[in-house]
């Protein structure tokens, strides 16, 4: 190292530090210091002259160090870092010492005050003398991102990347993308979730920039911000876009099991088209029934079926990614308010389907054969610890749901009796006005508090016994169906996200964002982000939302074509690094790992995930970990110098 | 012929463990016979203090010193060789931090010298005699009239950088053959580091040449601690990952990680690596990384933490003396050890 | 002894306490000049060995200081990660016979100037009737 | 590479202008305060994670500054807005804060030496300001301002006027360390040409002199909850110190009273999403301030919906004790004592109670900031309309204009930011030429 020029330039700050500091002593004191070989005060150092005078200096005295002494570098760090690089120094060989907020204007002994001033100095001195130049790292970012499920949030976030020039990757696991929105009926009282669904598949088509991948998942992805490689198992449709959807495969397969887009509510074959205007538009083959009969590929006049299909890995490099996976319905337990024990004892998301004209039911609301004279809701059911392996989380959209469907149901069966039995009703914002609409066409409302509902099933038919909160007492509602207003779950599949994706889950079991409250939509990991319901429950339009915000911090991340690294990050130095792997453990962004470099074990930080905090610095038992800005040496010189002692390292 | 390089060797606060380890060089000892001339060595040799007196300052090569500096007499000599010697080697654990009798340090010389003389269950001392300055013995029948004179302890046990300039440092409870001989082989090739530094050792941690170090898994977290006398270790499985107090990762390799081999935690006898500034206090640190709770669980670790009855025992072992911190020894006058006892 | 003046070295974290600190003196608040403030970007940053180092070198008290937890640290955990070790670090204090009350870890929020400025003369105070670290510390160098 | 307006600098605003900034594109942030933090600046801590709200704000505010394709434009206001989606035009009027901000560095000198006093607004009157002032200590940017309505110099009072020869005061003039006091500044008009603009002019709370019932402003003792935030904040008018108006006690009771202007037919029929966890939040924190304080909570539905809510409000009700009663109330102030009684009616035993308070603070409704010069359409609630929120999300009726945060609809922190961030991408799309607004998708 060569041996440090270091000049200092204590700041009046007009009266602020001058009033109580007697700066020109604290620049004369300097003057002292070793390795110190100019020392000024002046007026305003942030101003444009202040500013020149360091200039000046660094080239006169060929400095190679600078402290300025003046207010928190949380105000003019950035300033006086620009200053000295001008001057054709690096930016990080300048140290600040704060003699404002934390001297002069919290202490009133000038005397004092001047001294600790003096000590400050002293202290930035200290460390100056051992401050590295630091270079901004920069690495390609790819113009891609992978979004993975198709819902309305990860199409959102599709659309706005694609429009913004990048290439997408759609990864969806089902034979269609669309999600549940598809099938979910009506969202509000004029809008189906199918309809919003296919004008969203219209956009896509339209799109060149977005490739589908449906039957897929991501298996494995490494690298980091801007630079990710993702392998996608694509698994086997059996039925190519020769499909013209005649349907005739469909008659002859003989497997038969219930149809999981209506919820159940009716069977479908082993091959089979999801919804109407599923998109890509074909028939598809659930390979974890098909028996490989080949009656469907005998039957079809398109040679559109081929059950030799296997599955591919593709390998994608991409600069962003956006995990859309939704959640899962909440799955009652048989007997749970009667579930499973009734045929006329239906689940939210079944009813909501039955209301929608595609539905097997054709929109008509047929329970148990037949249209129900009257039917009550009953809310919270898996949420906010109403039953059994409930959730303690609020799942946000039901009682919405439910009440929008209520509405439809008055709308179209104006004297059956419909019953809302809930909590609270959470019709938060301006759903609170179909809150008051359902109240006008005359649903019932009926409040329970700690003590649940019971469904009674009786030879006279189905009951639901309620100890009513606001007059205190029981009452017993006779019903013809009962709606279980189910939550949310996370995906079953979150496990292999997280084993594969690194996300991290809070304890409700959803993914945890960066920050709950300013960053809803960035996963902790550089280069990931969180849209819809996997980050918990949410309502569609806020779903759509996420996509939309999601996109854009992918677009702020990618849109450089380059992303900078500070360079204030943790450094391994392999000499002394015996890999015992202690780092690893402490780093919360999993941005170290152990390499093996010919023959030695020794730690590796990938410099983009690095986050720069130090806390593996301070774990390192054997010095190899340095975190740069901060190390040992440096912080060990600026606590000795407290007491004006050296550093002897 | 050249005359051959003079070596002296001397023992302080030591336990003899370091003249063994010499002795363990075995066949390897004769070609140092052949290499060196030894001037000086109390344990093997009939060698006075007047003799390493009479020699011209600087005219010994080598002196390797083993122990710490307990009493004044250890002062004393270790100055008089330091002027008689070119190079002044602090060999293993005590000469170089103090090393377990430096423990004695966390209390003061009262209560070490009660300790030693009275509550320690090999000694039966009902009389209470006590250690004594100046003994006179006067017994005219027999014609005896002598005084004896005792040297003083020092009021801490002292590393001996911290009284004479060192050159070279040789780690270990004792030093290993192999890094007592790679060390010789340095001195005597003449090519040596930078003075201060340790030599004969590795510049990377235990880890780095213990096997286990690749059976870790990816990370690091244990729910307790535990110690070699409370739980059986696994076999080929990293102490520390099992929850063992391994000292292996903040100790300077070299001894070829014999302990952690036979399944024995590493105590950490090699001492701490260059860039490290208190061996206790980082150790700390990384046992607190790896213990696996969150602030909001207090009690787990407390638990966990108070389930090691002796912290300071375990990750200052050999260098309390050494340590910033590792002080005890209140300036009161020393009151357990007599002036004078007449006889 | 009123005229002894105790030093106070304190790690602050940049996100929490370092603003804090920022905030009592943009508010203008008045505290003693006994504290000596070094920046780090987290306190799962500080390093046992630092504040062993400034006792040893004649610290009368230390603070480390950082954001809440569970939910404010600006890395996820660094605040864990510091509580954990200091708590086995306290013990070390313990067995050396350096009063309790001259280590503090302390979580203060950027908003928290007047925590920061209570915790200052709490401190100040009790180190006061404790006496300065060297009187009972013998430290040969 | 053309600009984008964002109106309203509170965080949604903020966020909007960062993501945008961070793609290069060029941001005019306005704001009708002299800073930018809109309402979050105002919180001490924020549910359910309990952070503090200035630990989080304050960086995302200072890191405006550090982006040079970020202009601020405080203290001002859009007046007209011509133009179409990717060429709007804009004027803005900049109302004189009589300080040179290029050369003011916010040493605050001024504002300590100013004699005129006058209610300080932040710490919603609960304490002082001077007439020159700095909005609060964190403000971004760091600037002083003249409230010309009490300067002496600039509106000096009749009687003083006749009797001075010279101007009155200039106090601040003559202690301003950087010469950056200009009393004789005028209004400016700033003509912009920005591609697209995102609204984000946020809330105000409902008045409640519109509900006589509760007795604010008559009752010394009854808060409004932004009140109520500043009392507990650290860096509040009493630096966190809870104590009554009234007497400087400390409250042993404290009531909160949700839904005041919410969900009622008499003034707004919306739910305004955020009371019910604020009021839950602030509970807990008299709690940690006064540990034996009794806080109930008198509500009509508990709206805790969003993430980690309803374990925040269990957690409110085990280990706090805090009380909830389901019951709309009146409040009367007993005279002597200056204490609260509540008359409520107790929904589950349903008939009239009454129950005695020294503190009672109201959870009032929000009401958007939408009286805007741009023509757009309003929804019901006087929310800003959106086009269509499922296909062209946060989309006003006006192509190229998006509205986020709570002028669209009520919500609390996290939703308005995700909208922020959603407007952002929207906009980048037009600001950068590269989509013609959805549903068209470029071929």
């Amino acid at each position: 190292m060569t041996e440090p020029r270091i000049g200092v330039y204590v700041c009046h700050c007009g009266f602020n530090i001058a009033g109580t500091v007697d700066v020109k002593k604290v620049a004369e004191y300097a003057k002292t210091l070793p390795n110190v070989v100019v020392a000024r005060d002046y007026v305003f150092m942030c101003s444009e002259p202040g500013q020149d005078l360091i200039k000046q200096d660094i080239k006169e005295h060929n400095l190679n160090r600078v402290v300025v002494a003046s207010c928190s570098p949380s105000l003019h760090e950035v300033t006086f870092r620009t200053a000295v690089a001008e001057a054709g120094l690096n930016k990080y060989l300048m140290e600040m010492a704060n003699i404002r907020e934390h001297c002069s204007w919290v202490h009133h002994d000038k005397e004092k005050a001047t001294e600790k001033a003096k000590e400050i100095v002293r202290m930035a001195v200290a460390k100056a003398r051992y401050l590295d130049p630091l270079e901004e790292l920069e690495v390609k970012a790819e113009q891609s991102a992978l979004v993975l499920g198709g819902g309305v949030a990860g199409l959102r976030a599709a659309l706005e990347l694609a429009n913004y020039g990048l290439q997408v990757y759609l990864v969806e696991k089902s034979p269609t993308i669309g999600g549940k929105a598809a099938l979910i009926g009506y969202v509000d009282p004029k809008t189906k979730g199918a309809e919003i669904v296919s004008k969203m598949f219209e956009l896509i088509k339209e799109c060149p920039r977005i490739h589908i991948f449906t039957n897929s998942e991501l298996i494995q992805l490494s690298g980091f911000a801007g630079n990710y490689t993702a392998k996608i198992r694509v698994n086997p449709r059996y039925v190519t876009e020769k499909c013209t959807l005649c349907g005739e495969c469909e008659e002859v397969c003989p497997i038969e099991i219930s149809n999981e887009y209506n919820f159940g509510l009716n069977k479908r074959k082993a091959i089979f088209l999801p919804f109407n205007n599923a998109y890509p538009p074909y028939y598809a083959i659930d390979h974890r029934v098909c028996v490989k009969c080949g009656e469907c590929e005998k039957v079809c006049r398109f040679g559109a079926i081929n059950l030799k299909q296997e599955p591919k890995i593709v390998e994608l490099k991409v600069g962003a990614l956006v995990i859309a996976t939704g959640y899962d319905p909440y799955r009652p337990f048989k007997g749970e308010y009667g579930y499973g024990l009734h045929e006329s004892i239906i689940t939210l998301f079944q009813l909501a389907r039955m209301l929608d004209p595609e539905s097997p039911t054709k929109g008509e609301l047929i329970i148990g054969g037949k249209i129900p004279k009257s039917i009550a809701f009953i809310q919270c059911v898996g949420s906010r610890n109403t039953t059994p392996g409930a959730k303690e989380y609020c799942s946000r959209m039901c009682c919405t749901t439910a009440i929008n469907n209520a509405i439809k149901i008055k709308e179209k069966y104006p004297d059956t009796n419909v019953y809302i039995i809930y909590k609270d009703i959470m019709t938060y914002g301006s759903d609170e006005s179909l809150y008051e609409e359902a109240g006008k066409k005359l649903v019932q409302f009926v409040k329970f508090e700690d003590k649940i509902p019971r469904v009674l099933i009786t030879p006279e038919g189905l009951f639901i016994e309620v100890f009513e909160y606001t007059i205190q007492e029981n009452i017993r509602i006779p019903v013809d169906a009962i709606v279980l207003s189910i939550g949310m779950l996370p995906p079953r599949d979150i496990e292999e996200l997280i084993a594969v994706t690194r996300v991290s889950c809070g304890g409700e079991g959803f993914v945890r964002e960066a920050h709950l409250k300013l960053a809803p939509v960035e996963a902790p990991t550089k280069g990931i982000f969180l849209a819809g319901c996997i980050t918990g429950p949410k309502n569609i339009l806020e779903s759509i939302r996420m996509g939309s915000a999601a996109a854009a911090k992918a677009m702020s991340l990618l849109s450089k074509g380059k992303i900078t690294i500070e360079p204030m990050i943790a450094q391994v130095n392999e000499e002394k690094c015996s890999g015992c792997a202690i780092c690893v453990g402490v780093c919360p962004y999993s941005a170290i790992s152990i390499k093996n470099v010919n023959g030695d074990r020794v730690a590796y930080v990938e410099k983009a995930l690095c986050m720069g905090c130090g806390t593996c610095n301070a774990a390192c038992p054997s010095g190899a970990m340095q975190h740069l800005g901060f190390k040992d040496v440096q912080l060990l010189a600026q606590t000795r110098a407290v007491f004006g002692g050296e550093v002897n390292v | 012929m050249t005359e051959k390089p003079k070596v002296a060797w001397y023992w302080c606060a030591s336990c003899g463990g370091c003249e063994e380890s010499f002795v363990d060089l075995a066949e390897r000892l004769l070609k140092v016979f052949e290499a060196v001339d030894i001037v000086f060595c109390p344990v093997a040799m009939d060698f006075k203090r007047e003799d390493v007196e009479k020699l011209p300052d600087g005219s010994i090569t080598v002196a390797l010193i083993n122990g710490g500096i307990r009493l004044k007499e250890h002062e004393e000599m270790v100055k008089l060789l330091r002027k008689k010697s070119k190079i002044v080697i602090a060999y293993g654990a005590c000469s170089a931090w103090g090393g377990i009798p430096g423990l004695a340090n966390l209390y003061n010389l009262d209560e070490v010298i009660e300790r030693k003389y009275l509550e320690v269950p090999t000694v039966e001392n009902p009389k209470e005699v006590m250690p004594t300055k100046k003994t006179i013995v006067n017994i005219p029948e027999a014609g005896i009239k002598a005084e004896i004179e005792l040297t003083e302890p020092l009021p801490v046990l002292l590393p001996l950088d911290k009284v004479i300039d060192v050159d070279y440092y040789i780690p270990g409870c004792p030093p290993t053959p192999d890094v007592f001989w790679n060390a010789l082989q340095a001195l005597l090739s003449g090519n040596l580091p930078p003075k201060g530094s340790v030599i004969g050792a590795s510049q990377k941690s235990v880890c780095d040449e213990c096997p286990l170090n690749e059976t870790k898994p990816e990370k690091i977290l244990v729910k307790e601690f535990k110690r070699p006398d409370k739980a059986m270790a696994k076999p080929n499985e990293c102490l520390l990952a099992q929850g063992f107090l391994c000292m292996g990762p903040v100790t300077r390799g070299g001894c070829k990680s014999l302990c952690p081999q036979a399944n024995m935690p590493c105590t950490g006898c090699f001492g701490m690596l260059d860039g490290i500034v208190d061996f206790g206090g980082k150790a700390i640190s990384y046992f607190g990384s790896i213990l696996d709770y969150s602030p909001l669980e207090e009690r787990e670790i407390k638990d966990a933490y108070e389930k090691v009855p002796d912290w300071v025992g375990v990750v200052y072992r050999y260098s309390l003396a050494a340590s910033k911190l590792g002080h005890k020894a209140r300036l009161k006058k020393v009151e357990r050890i007599k002036e004078v006892t007449e006889i | 002894m009123s005229d002894f003046e105790p030093k106070i070295v304190v790690y602050a974290c940049n996100w929490c306490t370092y603003a804090a600190t920022d905030l009592a003196g943009t508010s203008r608040m008045s505290y003693p000049e006994n504290v000596r403030i070094i920046r780090v970007m987290c306190s799962g940053r500080v390093d046992p060995q630092f504040v062993l180092q400034a006792f040893a070198d004649g610290a009368d008290g230390v603070i480390v200081a950082g954001c809440h937890p569970p939910a404010d640290c600006h890395y996820l955990e660094g605040n864990y990660k510091a509580y954990r070790r200091f708590e086995l670090f306290r013990k070390l204090l313990e067995s050396f016979g350096i009063e309790k009350e001259r280590f503090r870890l302390e979580w203060i929020s950027a908003a928290e100037a007047s925590r920061w400025v209570q915790v200052v003369n709490e401190m100040v105070a009790e180190l006061k009737k404790l006496g300065p670290l060297k009187k009972n510390l013998e430290v040969k160098e | 590479m053309s600009s984008v307006l964002i109106v309203g600098g509170g965080v949604a605003g903020i966020q909007a202008a960062l993501d945008l900034a961070e793609q290069g594109i060029e941001v005019y942030l306005v704001d009708k305060a002299p800073s930018v933090g809109g309402k979050m600046a105002y919180l001490d801590k924020t549910f359910p994670t309990l952070d503090c709200a200035s630990c989080i704000l304050a960086p995302k505010m200072a890191a405006l500054l550090r982006y040079p394709n970020i202009k601020l434009i405080m203290n001002s206001e859009v007046l007209e807005v011509s133009g179409r989606a990717g060429n709007f035009r804009v004027k803005i009027l900049k109302k004189p804060t009589y300080v040179d901000w290029s050369k003011c560095n916010g040493c605050g000198v001024c504002t300590e030496k100013c004699p005129t006093k006058v209610p300080n607004e932040y710490n919603m009157g609960l304490s002082q300001r001077r007439a020159i002032y700095i909005m609060f200590p964190q403000a971004v940017p760091k600037r002083a301002i003249i409230d010309a309505e009490h300067c002496i110099r600039l509106n000096p009072p009749p009687k003083a006027k006749e009797k001075a020869k010279g101007p009155l005061c200039g106090v601040c003039e003559r202690n301003c360390p950087t010469k950056a006091i200009r009393y004789d500044q005028q209004p400016e008009i700033i003509d912009l040409n920005v591609a697209a603009i995102i609204i984000a002019t946020g809330m105000e709370l409902y008045d409640p002199k519109n509900l006589p019932e509760l007795g604010y402003g008559k009752h010394q003792n009854v808060y409004t909850n932004l009140e109520f935030e500043r009392l507990v904040s650290a860096t509040g008018p009493t630096n966190g110190e809870i104590v009554r108006k009234s007497d400087g006690k400390h409250p042993r009771k404290i009531a909160w009273i949700q839904c005041v202007g919410s969900r009622d037919v008499r003034f707004n029929h919306y739910c305004s999403a955020y009371c019910c966890m604020a009021a839950t939040k602030q509970a807990i924190l008299a709690k940690e301030h006064l540990p034996n304080v009794e806080c109930t909570v008198y509500y009509m539905d508990i709206r805790a919906f969003g993430k980690g809510f309803n374990e925040f409000l269990e957690r409110a009700k085990k280990e706090f004790g805090v009380r909830y009663i389901r019951g709309k109330v009146r409040i009367d102030e007993i005279p002597e004592s200056k204490n609260l009684k509540i008359v409520y009616e107790d929904t589950a035993e349903s008939y009239l109670k009454t129950e005695e308070y020294d503190m009672v603070v109201l959870s009032m409704a929000v009401t958007p900031n939408s009286k805007l010069s741009i023509p757009l359409e309003l929804a019901e609630g006087g929310f800003i309309k959106l086009k269509n929120p499922y296909l062209d999300p946060v989309s006003t009726t006006i192509e190229g204009i998006f509205v986020v945060g709570a002028v669209a609809g009520a919500k609390d922190i996290p939703d308005s930011v995700t909208e922020a961030s959603a407007a952002a991408a929207r906009a980048a799309l037009i600001a950068k030429r590269l989509a013609c607004p959805t549903p068209e998708v470029v071929k």
